[in-house]
């Protein structure tokens, strides 16, 4: 992958759209690829299973180092914390979208029809979160004025790490239940699958 | 200004009115054209105008009623208003109690119930000061909730009334109104029944003295309950033509 | 019933009492009293109750913010009326939730329908410290009302928790004395409120009073000054 | 007599309080023999420094270190500013993210009398202006619901359009530290008229003087005025004038600008 | 600007509608609303107006009110020349979010905004008349605005209504004389003659400027815009033209576009071309609306100026 | 933001069944007040009135100030009332404008002081222009069941004739102002001793009439009326603010029921302040 370390300021004429791509970084503004943040100016030849128009056109985006704050975007998974309960939702602060983390706590709720794929109304949320529990979730949309929507119907989805009443943390030993190795007393959460 | 400047000996007071005699009044419904209702209301030199807007969804829900509609009520005075210049502070007590009593006269007044979950606003401007404030107040009110089309139990006529050498006078101009010997009385009625809607005196009046200073404010309020016909007379038949024609 | 105790909060219990021997023997505490890095320690000032067979502890202190606790009769009223129930004040820090289906015989076609500000008398179905505590107007197993749902008529009137908690262990002589006199339904709420319903509106006035006095005054005081009112009445 | 209404929350100062006299050492008039005070030519910039990186500025009151800070100094002026985001935001709308500005001056920083930690109406103004002069720049569809906050402050002023342009010029540097997708990098630059003659970047002695000042922000990648502000009074045609020479006095800037944040990013920030 | 919410659909047509030269009113690119004005309506003030940019009787609604005090001077004031100090207000009846403390944002830059206009001596008011006495009194004029309804346009509106309420100001005529009080130094003295005909107008007032605002929609613009036009805008430049075809401030608005520096230069010539023919609008208006002061009838009916329809 | 809590429908219809038959729920006759309490405390011009649960506490301090520039032979009165310590929940402070019952409480209670001029202002004067007495009223709500207005106004006027102020003699252009333990304090002037009473009124139509309000009463009711009177029969002010619109005959029942009950708080206060 030939590229040759540019640096470009935003605005910079990097290229024709007929001949590149416009990767992340870039912008198109009438025919021309400009760049869009402070970087180095990087190439990437076509990987083979681009999409299959007849020209392989090579991808041409710019690249910086440092931290890149993300913002959640539908689909992307988030790393969050339980802020409050309630029968109807759990809110959540946002603290990493797809291992990123964020500048500062973004908002988003799980309803509780969004916890479990299976037997939507049987859910209890009082059985499902607690405030304090970190959990794994995915931002199924934008949501309201204040929050993101964020589901955890996947088995990878739910909480990852919760601390019991006596205030040590637990081992999901069940998809539905947590225990805590002092006390051996078990609550009832909804555990994300343990990824090895 | 003692007493006696404030009556000519030959019963003339210092505008040159007789004791029940009232302020110069003209009004006119529909002034405003975005508001859906509006009048504005001159008695005297006391100039008010008056947008009302609702029954309209309330702007935070958490204040909207059950069963009846709740009045917003915002009074303020525009700067160049009275003759010294100045900038009344938001928090001024005499400002949010005016605005508290036009407020509660129309609760008793409109019918709510009819509009539940909703909100009405009153907004008054306090164009020009002289004396009678809350009484243009209510009158301007009135006529713009009637313009507005708001279902009410009945017009709510307000006058002011005060008491000097023995004869009770009508209608008081500003310099009446400070002055501190004279005590004055608000009185707002529903024309129909002569109900009491609103009542406010300040500074001293004999008990026995009362009843005939009331008396003569209610036959005020009825004289402008007259003016205020004719208003929603005139507008409506300036609607009716334009329909018509 | 161990002799009455006043504890101050703070105060060390020690629970070892002449009960029999097995230390491991485990203790469960209610309200009042906690357990403190090992030791048994009152959290509440009030008077210690211990139940000897089954190692119970608690206080009773007279406040009159009321905590729910699961299983205690409730009197609220309706605030506000939400899509899946009825918003309850009964006193507590937040509103109390009642299911729309809370109620005997109640499915989703036939619904009860309560205006706000109606007086229900309820049992505490959920109370945890994490999420709103919610009621219900039957016994949620046997699916019966036990007396439990909307009250209609009478007045109601707040009085302290210690008083009310006298007042439904039937401990109360100023009740049976009143009982005697005058026939009245009663409904008595943990969380410091009584409902009196009587056909005169005096009468009502007269055992709303007789309660509200009888907090401070013992069995005999009780039963002189209610013979007293009967004669007044 | 002390006020009689009561104000809850606030000590009521001295019923009189009198100006303090001092003697101003008169400093040299603005323009004596048609050059200027200090020797610069017509169209000529004051010196710029620049410095961008994660501890340039660190504003006390926010927990979390700025995602992108710059120190720009221009002349006499010197200005720092503090870019937040993106992050969640109060006012907003699914479809575009939305950029917030705020403008301080210090107590010391400018001649005239300033009343500590009220925000002057003047104050709000600034922040008005610089947000509608940075927003353009910015790709804010690439934010949807999130805000990108900048903080502003005014360590010192000289000329009050010279310290808007110095404070856009600073903006500009702070988000392309902050790493936040710009359409292209905004320069501004200020001007004044004095006795018909267009005077480029001037002073607060030389401002007092003018008859007309006028500030002018732009985007050269795709030519674009992001804000144009003139206030006093000129013929039409010195306007246009005015507004070309401005033009390409920002490009100048612009070359600056983008000079410094390459270098910057040769050697990583210190 | 209170936001208005419009559906893509009815923005397309706007966006599109412009750029073909058809705008949602009728009128072509250039063409300005109806404005109707009336003066005198505050007796108690020096000078008043009312201002209503808007045919059909729907439009932006503006009442501003001048009042004329005696200010002492203080060190560090300018020494001989009076000052405007002016403070625009929006009532809740333009929009509901101006209620209470909604409209602090509006207002502070509506008030710049007629200070930039306005305040300065590029406004052409000769604040030199201003001064009583030099280093000892001076007049200040408040200008109050008040925003009774916004439907777009209330920048034009403000400086229209603003010109016409100091056109009509009347100042009582002040007589200055010397006094040498005991200790034999000559201090000038001056009293306000506080007689109702013998008051004379404010100098220079003729030079006020008027604004024109230019909203740039898709690639073309349009002078005047309605409310639907305010809430598609992408960029909009506010210019001020003295009657002497001075250029006296230059401000752009608008958050999402900058615009091409050739488009500049051309709105400044179309500015200067509209400036002629509003300033005989408004001198036509002006004359009309002055009919109506009352001047006429005994007790001056200062109030009879809102009571006929618009 | 707290929410005012509105009395139950029951408590409502209870209330309304029983005063048809003219019986109050704490067993009070339908023209009587709760028992009055008036402590005067052994510092000059602190009272504390206890209304049934209703308890006020009223301050009176002086100060020598300079007068207004309008008015330079006349004192000053100061006045504040400032509920939001009140220990009722419901009242909506939280948003920094003073609640609209403390709008209408400190308005009410300034109107009675000042418009109808109680304190004589002219003998509060020492020098023309220089120097004059300037009375300070500080009115403290320490619980609210219902009624603050009459139990304030009794609390302002006992603590006003309580109050003594330090004795003061002018030769020329000085005065001298004696210390307390020097010259006994010498109390105010004041005209007339102007008392509030306050009516409720239930029913449809308002025609149920009931004196001193408590709490629940003051929620339930749809009307109220408040007549100040003094003992020479002169109205010092009516307070008839908005609710159901009532007949001209009510006020002036009203105004003769008020005459019985100002005597009897007036008689009141006068053994209170001879303790």
């Amino acid at each position: 992958m030939s590229s040759e370390s540019v640096i470009v300021t935003p605005g910079r004429r990097l290229g024709l759209t007929q001949e590149y791509e416009s990767g992340p970084g870039t912008y198109v503004r009438n025919g021309m690829i400009y760049s869009s943040i402070l970087g180095t100016k990087k190439i990437e030849q076509a990987l083979a299973e681009t999409s299959d128009d007849s020209i392989k056109r090579p991808m041409l985006f710019v690249e910086r180092q440092n931290t890149k704050f993300a913002i959640p975007v539908i689909g992307s998974e988030i790393l969050g914390r339980v802020v409050r309960i309630n029968p109807r939702a759990a809110s959540v602060a946002i603290m990493m979208v797809d291992s990123a983390p964020c500048q500062e706590d973004f908002q988003g709720i799980v309803r509780v029809q969004d916890i479990r794929a299976t037997e939507k109304d049987l859910v209890q949320m009082i059985n499902s979160f607690r405030p304090g529990d970190i959990i794994r979730a995915e931002v199924i949309s934008l949501g309201d004025q204040r929050s993101y929507f964020l589901a955890t119907t996947k088995n990878e989805h739910g909480v990852v790490f919760a601390q019991s009443e006596a205030g040590n943390s637990m081992i999901p030993i069940s998809w539905e239940e947590m225990q805590d190795p002092k006390t051996q007393t078990i609550e009832k959460r909804k555990c994300a699958k343990p990824v090895t | 200004m003692s007493r006696q400047e404030l009556i000519s000996p030959e019963g003339l007071r210092v505008d040159g009115r007789r004791a029940n005699e009232l302020r110069r009044i003209s009004c006119r419904a529909s002034v405003l054209n975005s508001a859906d209702g509006s009048a504005y209301y001159e008695q005297g030199n006391t100039k008010v105008l008056v947008a009302v807007y609702g029954p309209r969804e309330p702007r935070n829900r958490s204040l909207a009623q059950q069963d009846h509609a709740t009045i917003n009520v915002e009074f303020n005075i525009a700067p160049f208003s009275t003759s010294e210049r100045r900038k009344r502070s938001k928090g001024d007590k005499r400002l949010l109690e005016i605005s508290s009593f036009v407020k509660q006269t129309f609760e008793g007044a409109i019918q709510t119930a009819i509009y539940p979950r909703s909100q009405i606003d009153i907004y008054i401007h306090l164009l020009q000061h002289d004396g009678g404030t809350l009484e243009t107040c209510i009158n301007a009110a009135t006529l713009a909730l009637v313009d507005a089309g708001i279902s009410m139990m009945d017009y709510v006529c307000a006058c002011t009334a005060g008491f000097i050498d023995e004869t009770p006078i009508l209608d008081l101009n500003f310099v009446e109104e400070s002055s501190i010997e004279v005590p004055n009385l608000t009185v707002a009625i529903m024309p129909r029944n002569g109900n009491i809607a609103l009542l406010q005196m300040e500074s001293k009046l004999h008990s026995s003295k009362l009843e005939d200073v009331m008396e003569l404010a209610v036959e005020g309020c009825k004289h402008i309950h007259r003016k205020l016909d004719q208003a929603v007379l005139v507008a409506a038949k300036d609607l009716a033509d334009k329909l018509s024609n | 019933m161990a002799e009455t105790k006043v504890v101050l909060p703070g105060d060390i219990i020690d629970t070892s009492l002449d009960s029999d021997e097995e230390e491991s023997s485990v203790l469960r505490l209610g309200p009042g009293v906690a357990q403190i890095d090992e030791q048994v320690s009152a959290v509440a000032a009030g008077v210690l109750h211990s139940d000897n067979e089954k190692k119970q502890w608690w206080v009773v202190s007279n406040k009159r913010r009321y905590v729910p606790a699961e299983g205690e009769p409730v009197v609220g009223v309706v605030v506000a009326r939400h899509g899946e129930g009825y918003r309850v004040d009964i006193g507590s820090a937040q509103g109390a939730l009642l299911p729309l289906l809370a109620f005997e015989g109640a499915t989703k076609r036939n619904k009860p329908n309560l205006a706000v500000g109606t007086v229900v008398y309820a049992r505490v179905a959920v109370a945890n410290s994490v999420m709103d505590p919610e009621i219900e107007c039957y016994n949620s197993h046997t699916g019966k009302s036990e007396g439990y749902g909307e009250l209609a008529g009478g007045f109601m009137f707040k009085c302290s928790l210690g008083l009310a908690r006298r007042l439904i262990d039937s401990k109360a002589p100023v009740l049976n004395a009143l009982g005697s006199g005058i026939p009245f339904e009663v409904a008595v709420g943990l969380n410091g409120r009584v409902w009196i319903n009587t056909e005169a509106p005096a009468t009502t006035v007269l055992i709303a009073n007789a309660i509200k006095n009888s907090e401070f005054l013992d069995a005999k005081q009780c039963r002189q000054m209610v013979k007293e009112l009967l004669e007044k009445q | 007599m002390s006020a009689n209404i009561f104000d809850r929350r606030r000590v009521n100062g001295p019923p009189r309080s009198v100006e303090p006299l001092y003697t101003d050492e008169g400093d040299v008039k603005p323009f004596t023999n048609g050059g200027r005070a200090d020797g610069r030519s017509l169209d000529q910039l004051r010196p710029i420094f620049i410095k961008t990186g994660p501890l340039a500025v660190q504003p006390t009151f926010s927990p979390t270190a700025p995602s992108g800070s710059a120190y720009y100094e221009q002349g006499k002026i010197r200005i720092s500013c503090a870019v937040y985001g993106p992050r969640q935001g109060r006012k907003s709308n699914p479809r575009m993210g939305s950029f917030d500005c705020d403008f301080q001056y210090a107590p010391f920083s400018c001649s005239w009398k300033r009343r500590p930690h009220i925000k002057g109406a003047d104050e709000k103004e600034i922040a008005l202006i610089l947000e509608q002069a940075m927003a353009p720049a910015i790709r804010l569809e690439a934010y949807p619901k999130a805000c990108i906050d900048a903080f502003v402050t005014v360590i010192e002023s000289d000329g009050k359009f010279a310290t808007i342009s110095a404070a856009i010029n600073c903006i500009s540097a702070a988000l392309a530290d902050a790493g936040i997708e710009l359409y292209d990098i905004v320069a501004a630059c200020s001007m004044s008229l004095n006795a018909s003659q267009w005077v480029s970047d001037c002073n607060q002695a030389e401002e007092d003087v003018s008859q007309c000042s006028l500030f002018v922000s732009r985007m050269p990648s795709a030519d674009e005025i992001t804000y144009l502000l003139q206030q006093g009074k000129t013929m039409p045609d010195q306007t246009d004038r005015a507004v070309q020479t401005c033009s390409n006095s920002c490009a100048r800037v612009y070359a600056v600008l983008s000079r410094y944040l390459q270098a910057s990013m040769e050697q990583p920030a210190s | 600007m209170a936001s208005l919410i419009l559906s893509p659909a009815e923005q397309d047509f706007i966006i599109r509608g412009v750029e073909k030269g058809f705008r949602g009113d009728g009128r072509g690119s250039l063409d300005r609303r109806e404005v109707t004005l009336r003066t005198g309506m505050i007796s108690q003030a020096n000078g008043s107006a009312r201002c209503r940019i808007g045919s059909l009787g729907v439009g932006t609604d503006i009442l501003v009110g001048v009042k004329a005090e005696v200010n002492t001077w203080a060190a560090g004031e300018p020494e001989e020349c009076g000052t405007i100090v002016c403070n625009v207000e929006c009532s809740p009846s333009a929009a509901q979010e101006f209620e209470g403390r909604g409209a602090d944002e509006i207002n502070v830059e509506l008030t710049q905004l007629l200070d930039r206009i306005v305040g300065g001596e590029q406004s052409g008011l000769d604040l030199r008349k201003l001064c009583i006495i030099p280093r000892q009194a001076y007049w200040v004029l408040h200008i109050d605005a008040l925003v009774l309804d916004v439907k777009g346009g209330v920048a034009d509106a403000l400086v229209w209504a603003t010109r016409a309420a100091l056109l009509a100001t009347k100042l009582p005529r002040v007589v200055v004389e010397s006094v040498t009080d005991d200790s034999g130094v000559a201090r000038a003295e001056f009293d306000v003659v506080d007689d109702a005909e013998d008051q004379m107008g404010l100098e220079g007032a003729r030079d006020l400027p008027l604004a024109a605002t230019f909203n740039q929609i898709g690639r073309r613009y349009v002078v005047d815009a309605s409310e639907q036009e305010e809430a598609v805008t992408q960029a909009k430049l506010t210019v001020a033209v003295s009657p002497k075809m001075e250029i006296c401030a230059i401000q752009k608005g608008g958050m999402l576009k900058g615009f091409a520096p050739s488009l500049l230069s051309e709105i400044t010539q179309t500015a200067l071309r509209i400036a002629k023919e509003e300033f005989a609008r408004f001198d036509a208006l002006f004359a009309e609306a002055s009919k109506h002061n009352g001047e006429l009838d005994e007790e001056p009916s200062t109030g009879s100026t809102f009571l006929e329809p618009f | 933001m707290v929410v005012e809590i509105e009395p139950s429908n029951i408590e409502r219809e209870f209330l309304l069944e029983a005063l048809e038959k003219g019986i109050r729920v704490d067993g009070r006759g339908i023209y009587d007040y709760r028992t009055l309490k008036i402590t005067c405390s052994p510092t000059y011009g602190l009272v504390e009135v206890q209304l049934g649960q209703t308890r006020v506490l009223a301050r009176v301090t002086c100060e020598v100030t300079r007068p207004f520039p309008d008015r330079p032979t006349e004192g000053l009165v100061q006045f504040n009332a400032d509920l939001s310590n009140l220990a009722a929940p419901g009242l909506d402070s939280s948003s920094g404008k003073p609640s609209v019952q403390e709008v209408a409480v400190s308005r009410m209670i300034e109107r009675v002081i000042r418009q109808s001029r109680a304190i004589d202002t002219e003998a509060l004067c020492i020098l023309a222009g220089e120097k004059v007495w300037s009375v300070r009223l500080d009115l403290h709500f320490l619980d609210h069941s219902g009624n603050l207005i009459d139990a304030a106004s009794i609390a302002s006027i006992a603590a006003l004739r309580h109050f003594r102020r330090p004795d003061v003699t002018i030769d020329g252009e000085e005065a001298i102002i004696h210390d307390v333990n020097e010259r006994n304090p010498v109390p105010l002037s004041i005209h007339h001793t102007p008392i509030c009473v306050t009516f409720g009124f239930f029913g449809s139509n308002g025609d149920l009439m009931l004196v001193d309000p408590n709490l629940l009463e003051e929620q339930v009711q749809v009307s109220s009326f408040t007549i100040t009177l003094n003992s020479h029969r002169e109205i010092c002010a009516l307070s008839k603010a908005g609710g159901v619109p009532l007949a001209p005959s009510l006020i002036q029942r009203c105004t003769q029921i008020a005459l019985t009950k100002v005597d009897d708080i007036n008689d009141k206060i006068q053994e209170a302040l001879m303790a």
